[in-house]
């Protein structure tokens, strides 16, 4: 709870530090600020406590979560510093954004009552609309902004559906009581209703097929930082919270709905992976790179053992490649109109380092020992397999086969091509933020079970 | 006091705002002007808001009520957004034509 | 004691052939020649050795045990020797003419600028050959078997920057090689049936009989595949063809390995394995009907070869069929007695027709030659005295051995000796004239040849003497009715053989042979002295007599049937299959790939589409969950 | 009139005014109707005592957003029917998506209906602006705050799209 | 000791290359490799004083995952192989003027620690890992440091990189699946296991798609030819010489074991495969007018020939399989050097742009000779006991196995003896070609030694081999 107040008026300070015109002390003091609120975070980490009527209810998997946001976040700002170099009169309003956007992470995957899930959300889903459509002069970025805000709305509409279905059924709309209602006496239909309208809307966040459509068009148009933060950030949150939602409204397990979640899920993975193969784009290609993890996160609802586990190891794999992935793709894409794959043209050469990090985090999502991804797949795959879904580790082995093709066209554009034009020096912050995307993915790889066993 | 669904009953109030929130599905398929796209948005949200006190009214029980606050400010909040960028693009085309929104695609 | 010398025996060709081959080129010519002729000799010393020590104690082979090789579930396979009646017989020829035709190549290859290579492919030949019959198990044998084989076609491809000698050697390998197979084949079989290699235990299996009739059928079987390794390595139908191409090698090479003892291994390893040949009478019809006919055939493409050393290998075909028969007929002996005749004046006459070619500068068409009588004349004598013997002349080694064959053939099969017969007097017709071609008539070469024409050197010549000297003595060792080399090999035979008593048949036999040659001698010396015939041009010939000059055109056949569906296979398979396999693979690709680009299609980038996925989608859930 | 007629009433008017908002051609109408359809849902809120929420629901839909979307509308200067004419396929396309999801959520209700006989009725006081005050800043205070975030985002986000960029040379 | 001490060697050595910098890196490299080998023989020593160099360490507790190796005599060989292997590819390398060399001789040391590993592993996961750690290094190889056509190398090895993982991964499958039914993934657990025949059959079916392609087996060697055309020649001896050996080892320490009923069941089919694959690869090898394409189709003969003979679930077999694949390894790489020397003379690999070399450097044409009719399986040779253990082990299940794999010694005679003819003899090239260095011989004479004293005397590696071995064929025979 202390978090979510703290990162609020972090977000605040950052407002007022524009103000005072102490510009250049935001990045750093939004980093240090959040590294703080992180060991605050982790600090009560065998805790379980609820918080003002059970509004926020603080457990190791919300403080785990919630330190993983941190840590994303605190990455994400870092790149902002560089990557808003060319605006400085807007820097505050998009680490305050960031910061925002945070409290609405931390509160989705904390929340006791449905209201706080809800608004989390929202708050999620419009700094994204903003952050989305930032590139206020550039008409993709209006695009993306726009395509991003109807759709997401809609899903929103769908949510509260949802969420009005379930408080139909149960007369209220916090978690323990529904959990209560819901394993004890009898009560409407609705209810299922309403979930499954909820992870529809949750589906869509998380750009799952069919509810996909948007994220290659928006990812591809958003400024490359908010790419880097939808794919990254906003994607395991919604993933993080609609594993919670389900654990927590979902009754039983129910055959039906595995089944359904089993069919999306290599939906998602074959067409994402199929898709990517003939993208030219970078960041499209990661968007449909994106849908095919979606999948392989939604598998996590099916499992019973460890399934926090895997989800957790999962995002976390994911993010920290994603990062160290547009750490490089910020920087080479720097002044070029489109992040066409031309662009990485002889990295290989000319960046050694840069390219080795591209290298170790594509091969990583491609899921190549001994990179944290292999180990991410693995774990999944292994609890797949003990939940009886032989068939669906057939499809993601076979997605991942597909994966490696466009994964590797970036590695051949580095290692096989030379580039005719001259890079600028790489700025210090994008390096340094690619090198610990690096070591934390050969970290976890090496001792996976730091984050594995983390969520007991 | 009776409970006033004794006289209506919560299907009709169901039926009305699933065909209410089904109309402004409609609207966002059907129709391409963004400003009335955003609107049936709106029908849609209200929708839900009214199914909302429909079901506090069953359950007589304030918190749907107070939902229902969540959700204006959540709908204000977006059309507010919404409404930004939808004239940050009529600035930057002229138009607010959803369908000349396709420069993204493939 | 004895295992050194018998390593000594293998050896020294060994370290013969690695002087020449690392410190050949320093130590000049002469040096190379006498390191190379006296490892050979060193070797034929200690063979001399092992024969007093066997002939004094008779029934105590010598096996010198190395260490353990080749080791399998069932048995190993040690790596050892074994010096007994055959072995020590077969050694003391290969090494003693293999020092003659050393000493002999000392003169003939000094002109050569790779004399050093040729003494040491030379060396390593024999320490393959000695491995060959020294080994006391089959795969022992079966090193050497290969090795000869490999130093054949170092050999034959000596010259090695004309590419037809290549094909030469290539060819002649990969014959051997075909054969090898079915030697390897049943080589599994005995291990198989008898649970060794080791000829000793062989030879015990085989008399055991329960053994034996449980297994009869793949006996036969592991006979057959042994005899398709013989018809490789000697040359016997259907794979003989090798044997005159590989005339493209150095002469002495022609006498050593291609006439005198690698092709003779086939007549070795049938007589070594005889115990297991006689459990399979039906494979020894079909080998005495493979040699006669083999017999039979190479004497007839003989008539009429105008190349000298074509016709001598073809004369060798057909003596090699000759042994066969006499294998084929149970009579292992005497196709060692034949083998060893042969072997001398094979050898003589292929020494000699090098003294004649080294004497015009490499001509070998006889249609150029003639008249050499009294310019060489000891080339010319030697070269009679073999060519005497060769075609069975009373009273030369020839004679004897080749009588032996035919009279045993006579009692066995009378259809067998026939064909004999006519074979041997063809024999008698085409050496002559070979002789009559090249030594009688006048001289049918350039002026610049007659000019430089003259007797060769006596380190040929000596060799050559030596050579007629045995042939013309060698039927010595096995006289009708007291034979010394039936007495020596006896220890290895269990039955006895009865000796040929000379009765009535037998003279007669002798009597009919030796008018056949006559009758040969006779229509050769019609036609080439009396007439003074040469051979037509290629162009000219015709009818049966161009069939002949074409061997039958089995070359051709043998191209059309194996090698060009071959080569046709490859290219299909390489045209066609790989690109079905590799475009099979990328499939997968293309197909993920032509999904990604049609997929793009439905990523049209408008709203209207991606809500109504969205509907669709969760309609389509909302009705599996709720109304199914 | 009984409750029921007075709810088929509103509700004739609800989905009326809101179908109309959805075809019309031209913005200005359709904010209008949309504007009726707020009424008729305040309505439905009076109808089952929520006067409280009613008002607000006028003031914050038919006040401000409404107001805000007009406002856009004639700034845009977008008061006629300009709309393009749209292609057979995606009307039909709509209409057909309209229909499915209609037909299907309504079985799907129907489906679920259960028979509820009779309707609690606690008989205390459950909605009005006392209650709910009381249960917004007490059991609430923390969504309610948390909205604050929600608003000052969208504020930032708003002024952040709208604001004239500097950028350094 | 434990049989750490090599993985670390190779691993660290590997960053000391990279950091040695370009000129120095062919030193270290080599000086690092000869360590790795020199600490292999001291592991040697030890397995033969009966001192155990295994270690196991937890890795992850949940799964349950250790960090485990199980050195036995068939470990040890084919750790020998791989270090000598690499030392002498590095040596053999010493020539080239690789740019970027220090990422070079990073990678090729880093692959030999992949292999090694994989070699050692007694974990499955930790032996998947180490298999896929493997794939990396020769991926970026082939594709920097390659020559040809660009595109066409990339298309190659794109395709060599995902069809090979797209193997293993099915093989990842069967170890999750095996991992479920024991509880880990250490070997000896799962040997312990008691499958149905139903669960062996997919089983053996996932292993097999990833080690058919390693292999490669008919037909999944597509890959093969281009593959090797296209790498650099070191990446090729890396390639043929040790990492295809993985893919056979990997058949006789998991795939037979693990699953020995399929095995037995389904022994003829891959069999059959194997040796169409022998007469195959020849066939197709007589027409190709790449050097380095044609020994690549010898080289898919002759390992057809192996994983025949690792079929036939024999003693023999798998002896004559472990015997063969450490010659063939040695072979191979002296082959694949020889085109490399004639490239960096001629520079093609066209056979058509050859010939008469041998008039021009005689001491190299003997030395190629040599290594090829070992290749050809010539007796005394090391190659011929394999080969002879292989045949007669195939005889023992049908003859005519025997036979139409034997072809192998007609038609290897064929395509090597056409291909040398026409490389090394005939009539002088035009073209210049400078003798070969004392530094290039020094390879070939390593090589030749090793061939010609294990060909003549095989014993010891027979007894490293054969105690492991017989206790495999005791596990496959269990049942």
């Amino acid at each position: 709870m202390n978090t979510l107040i703290a990162i609020s008026i972090l977000g605040v300070l950052t407002l007022i530090a524009e103000i005072f015109n102490g510009r250049k002390l935001i990045v750093p003091v939004a980093v240090v600020g959040l590294l703080g609120i992180l060991g605050y975070t982790i600090s009560p980490y065998n805790a379980y406590d609820f918080f003002f009527n059970n509004m926020m209810v603080v457990d190791k998997f919300s403080v785990a979560f919630s330190s993983l946001f941190i840590v994303i976040t605190i990455l994400l700002i870092l790149l902002s510093h560089e990557f808003y170099k060319d605006v400085p009169s807007t820097i505050s309003d998009f680490v305050a954004i960031k910061i925002f956007l945070l409290a609405g992470a931390v509160a989705m995957v904390s929340f006791g009552n449905l209201a706080m899930f809800f608004l989390g959300i929202e708050i999620l889903s419009i700094a994204l609309y903003v952050l989305a459509a930032s590139k206020r002069l550039d008409l993709r970025s209006n695009e993306a902004g726009m395509k991003y805000f109807l759709m997401g709305c809609f899903a929103s509409g769908i949510i509260l559906f949802g969420i009005t279905l379930v408080y139909g059924s149960t007369g209220t709309f916090d978690t323990i009581a529904i959990y209560q209602i819901s394993h004890s006496t009898t009560f409407p239909l609705w209810f299922y209703i309403g979930l499954v309208m909820l992870l529809i809307g949750m589906l869509f966040k998380i750009a799952a097929v069919p509810f996909h459509f948007w994220a290659p068009d928006v990812y591809e148009g958003a400024p490359g930082l908010t790419t880097a933060t939808m794919s990254t950030f906003a994607k395991i949150v919604a993933m993080a919270a609609l594993f919670k939602l389900i654990t927590i409204l979902l009754p039983s397990k129910l055959y039906e709905l595995d089944l359904t979640i089993v069919v999306v899920a290599a939906l998602s993975m074959l067409v994402g992976n199929i898709m990517a193969l003939r993208q030219n784009n970078v960041k499209r290609m990661f968007a449909f790179s994106g849908i095919s993890h979606a999948g392989f996160m939604l598998s996590t609802l099916l499992i019973s053992n460890n399934s926090a586990n895997v989800l957790f190891y999962y995002a976390t794999a994911y993010a920290v490649a994603g990062l160290a992935f547009f750490a490089v793709v910020l920087y080479v894409t720097k002044n070029k109109k489109h992040e066409t794959i031309d662009a990485f043209n002889g990295l290989g050469k000319t960046h050694p380092l840069l390219a080795l990090v591209m290298t170790a985090s594509l091969l990583s999502m491609a899921g190549i020992p001994i990179l944290s991804g292999f180990f991410a797949k693995f774990f999944l795959l292994n609890e797949l397999v003990q939940a009886n879904w032989l068939v669906l580790v057939i499809i993601a082995i076979i997605a991942s086969i597909i994966s490696v093709g466009y994964y590797f066209k970036i590695i051949l554009a580095m290692y096989t091509k030379s580039s005719e034009e001259e890079l600028p020096s790489v700025p210090m912050i994008y390096a340094v933020v690619a090198v610990l995307g690096l070591i934390i993915n050969i970290g976890i790889g090496l001792a996976p079970s730091f984050i594995y066993d983390l969520l007991g | 006091m009776e409970n006033i669904l004794q006289a209506i009953g919560i299907e009709n109030y169901i039926f009305l705002s699933v065909m209410l929130f089904c109309i402004g599905a409609f609207g966002v398929l059907y129709r391409r002007n963004a400003i009335i796209m955003f609107m049936s948005i709106e029908i849609m949200l209200n929708a839900v808001n009214l199914l909302l006190v429909a079901f506090s009214t069953l359950h007589q029980d304030a918190e749907g009520q107070v939902f229902v606050f969540f959700s204006m400010a959540v709908a204000a909040a977006e059309v507010a957004v919404g409404l930004a960028i939808l004239v940050s693009i009529f600035r930057n085309t002229g138009s607010i034509d959803i369908d000349n929104l396709k420069n993204l695609k493939g | 004691m004895e295992k050194n010398i018998a390593l000594v025996l293998v050896l020294a060709p060994f370290f013969g052939f690695l002087f020449n081959v690392f410190f050949g080129k320093k130590a000049g010519k002469t040096l190379v020649g006498l390191v190379g002729t006296a490892s050979v000799l060193v070797s034929f010393l200690s063979t001399l050795f092992f024969f007093s020590a066997l002939n004094a104690n008779p029934s105590q082979p010598v096996v010198v045990d190395l260490f353990q090789w080749i080791s399998l579930e069932k048995f190993n396979v040690n790596f050892s020797f074994l010096l007994d009646q055959l072995s020590v017989l077969w050694l003391l020829f290969v090494t003693g003419i293999g020092t003659l035709i050393h000493l002999y190549s000392i003169s003939y290859m000094h002109d050569d600028e790779n004399m050093n290579k040729f003494f040491a492919y030379l060396n390593l030949f024999v320490f393959f050959m000695i491995m060959l019959v020294m080994g006391s198990n089959l795969v022992i044998l079966f090193i050497g078997w290969e090795g000869v084989g490999l130093c054949s076609y170092l050999l034959i491809g000596f010259w090695y920057k004309n590419q037809d000698y290549n094909d030469a050697a290539k060819k002649a390998f990969i014959m051997n090689r075909i054969g090898d197979l079915g030697l390897l084949v049943g080589l599994f079989i005995v291990a198989y049936v008898f649970g060794s290699l080791d000829y000793k235990v062989i030879s015990e299996g085989a008399y055991n009989t329960q053994l034996v009739s449980n297994n009869s059928g793949l006996i036969a079987l592991a006979a057959l595949c042994l005899f398709i390794g013989a018809t490789g390595k000697s040359a016997q139908i259907p794979l003989y063809t090798w044997l005159p191409d590989a005339m493209a090698g150095p002469t002495p090479v022609s006498a050593l390995i291609h006439a005198a003892t690698m092709v003779t291994a086939g007549i070795f390893m049938v007589t070594r394995m005889h115990f297991l040949f006689d459990l399979a009478p039906q494979i020894l019809d079909l080998i005495a009907i493979v040699g006669a006919a083999t017999a039979v055939l190479a004497a007839s493409i003989g008539l009429v070869q105008n190349d000298i050393k074509k016709v001598l290998a073809y004369s060798t075909v057909s003596q090699l069929g000759l042994m066969f028969l006499a294998l084929g007929l149970g009579a292992y002996e005497i196709a060692v007695f034949h083998v060893i005749t042969h072997a001398f004046f094979k050898a003589c006459l292929f020494l000699g027709s090098g003294s004649v070619i080294h004497a015009l500068h490499g001509e070998q068409d006889m249609r150029n030659m003639g008249g050499l009588r009294k310019v060489m004349p000891i080339t010319f004598w030697t070269m009679m005295i073999s060519t005497l013997a060769i075609s069975g002349i009373f009273p030369l080694s020839g004679f004897w051995s080749k009588d032996e064959i035919l009279l045993t053939a006579f009692h066995s099969n009378i259809p067998l000796w026939i064909v004999g017969s006519i074979a041997s007097i063809m024999t008698a017709f085409y050496m002559f004239r070979l002789m009559y071609l090249t030594f009688f008539g006048e001289f049918r070469g350039t002026e610049e040849q007659k000019h430089h024409l003259h007797e060769s050197p006596a380190l040929i010549t000596f060799p050559l003497i030596v050579l007629a000297i045995l042939a013309a003595v060698g039927g010595l060792i096995s006289l009708p009715g007291n034979s010394w080399l039936n007495h020596y090999l006896a220890p290895l035979f269990r039955k006895a053989h009865e000796a040929h008593h000379l009765d009535a048949t037998a003279y007669a036999l002798m009597a009919v042979a030796t008018v056949g040659a006559l009758i040969g001698i006779g229509i050769a010396y019609s036609k080439y002295i009396k007439k003074q015939e040469v051979p037509v041009q290629d162009a000219e010939m015709k009818g049966f007599a161009s069939v002949l000059y074409h061997k039958y055109y089995v070359d051709e056949a043998y191209d059309v049937v194996v090698v060009t569906p071959l080569k046709k296979l490859s290219h299909f398979f390489r045209n066609y299959f790989e690109v079905a396999f590799s475009e099979t693979v990328f499939a997968f690709g293309k197909i993920a790939n032509a999904i990604g680009t049609q997929g793009k299609v439905l990523q049209n980038g408008s709203v209207g589409f991606y809500l109504l996925a969205f509907v669709i989608g969760m309609a389509s859930i909302l009705v599996y969950l709720f109304l199914v | 009139m009984s409750l029921l007629t007075i709810f088929y009433i509103l509700a004739a008017v609800t989905l009326a005014t809101g179908f109309m908002t959805v075809i019309s051609k031209n913005p200005i109408h359709s904010a209008i109707y949309l504007v009726l359809c707020f009424f008729s849902i305040g309505g439905h809120y009076l109808l089952f005592n929520a006067q409280f929420l009613a008002l607000v629901h006028i003031i914050v839909y038919a006040g401000a957003i409404m107001v805000l979307i007009l406002f856009t509308i004639m700034l845009m200067n977008l008061n006629k029917e300009n709309e393009p004419i749209k292609s057979i396929a995606s009307v039909l396309a709509a209409v057909v998506a309209f229909a499915l999801l209609c037909f299907v959520m309504l079985a799907v209700f129907i489906k679920a209906m259960p028979q509820i006989e009779n309707y609690q009725s606690s008989g205390q006081d459950y909605q009005s602006i006392k209650v709910l005050g009381k249960v917004l800043l007490n059991e609430y205070m923390v969504p309610f705050e948390f909205v604050s975030i929600l608003l000052l985002v969208a504020m930032i986000g708003a002024v952040l799209l709208s604001k004239k960029q500097k950028t350094v040379e | 000791m434990n049989v750490s001490i090599i993985l670390i060697i190779l691993l660290f050595g590997a960053l000391a290359t990279y950091f040695a910098g370009d000129k120095l890196a062919k030193t270290v490299a080599l000086v690092i490799s000869l360590a790795s080998f020199v600490a292999s023989v001291a592991i040697l020593n030890q397995h033969n004083a009966g001192i155990s160099s295994d270690f196991i360490y937890k890795w992850i507790s949940n799964p349950n995952i250790y960090l485990a190796s199980k050195v036995d005599g068939l470990a040890i060989a084919m750790m020998l192989l791989t270090t000598a292997l690499t030392t002498i590819i590095v040596w053999s390398s010493f020539a080239n003027q690789f740019k970027n060399a220090k990422g070079f001789y990073a990678l090729v040391l880093f692959m030999s620690f992949a292999m090694v590993g994989t070699f050692v592993s007694a974990d499955a996961f930790l032996y998947y890992i180490f298999w896929e750690l493997a794939l990396i290094p020769i991926y970026f190889i082939a594709l920097v440091w390659g020559n040809g056509d660009v595109e066409e190398r990339k298309r190659a090895i794109v395709k060599f990189f995902i069809y090979t993982l797209a193997g293993s991964l099915f093989m990842l499958t069967a170890f999750i699946y095996l991992f479920s039914k024991a509880g880990s993934l250490l070997i000896d657990e799962l040997y312990l296991l008691r499958l149905t025949e139903q669960e062996q059959f997919w089983i053996f079916g996932a292993f097999f798609l990833a080690y058919a392609i390693k292999i490669p087996i008919f037909p999944f060697h597509t890959w093969q030819a281009n593959t090797y055309q296209l790498s650099p020649s070191v990446g090729t001896m890396l390639l043929s010489g040790i990492m295809l050996k993985m893919g056979l080892y990997s058949v006789i320490r998991w795939q037979l074991p693990l699953a020995p009923l399929a095995a037995k069941t389904y022994m003829n089919i891959f069999l059959v495969l194997s040796i169409i694959g022998v007469v195959y690869g020849s066939i197709v090898a007589l027409k190709q007018h790449n050097l380095k394409k044609l020994l690549a189709y010898s080289s898919l003969a002759h390992v057809g020939l192996i994983a025949a003979g690792a079929y036939t679930l024999s003693l023999d077999g798998l002896r004559g399989a472990v015997l063969q694949m450490i010659a063939h390894g040695f072979v191979v790489v002296g082959l694949f050097f020889a085109a490399e020397i004639i490239e960096r003379r001629l520079n093609t690999q066209e056979i058509a742009q050859m010939g008469g070399i041998r008039i021009l450097d005689t001491k190299f044409a003997s030395m190629f000779m040599i290594v090829m009719v070992a290749s050809v399986g010539l007796p005394g040779t090391f190659n011929f006991i394999g080969e002879f253990s292989l045949l007669y082990s195939l005889y023992n299940v049908d003859i005519w196995y025997a036979v139409i794999g034997g072809t192998t010694i007609i038609l290897g005679a064929v395509y090597m003896l056409k291909m040398f003819q026409n490389v090394m003899l005939g009539e002088a090239n035009a073209k210049p070609f400078a003798a070969i260095t004392l530094q290039e011989s020094l390879v070939f004479v390593i090589i030749i030694a090793v061939l010609l004293f294990f060909g003549l005397y095989p014993k010891p590696i027979n007894d490293l081999i054969t105690p492991a071995l017989q206790e495999i064929v005791a596990k496959i025979n269990r049942v």
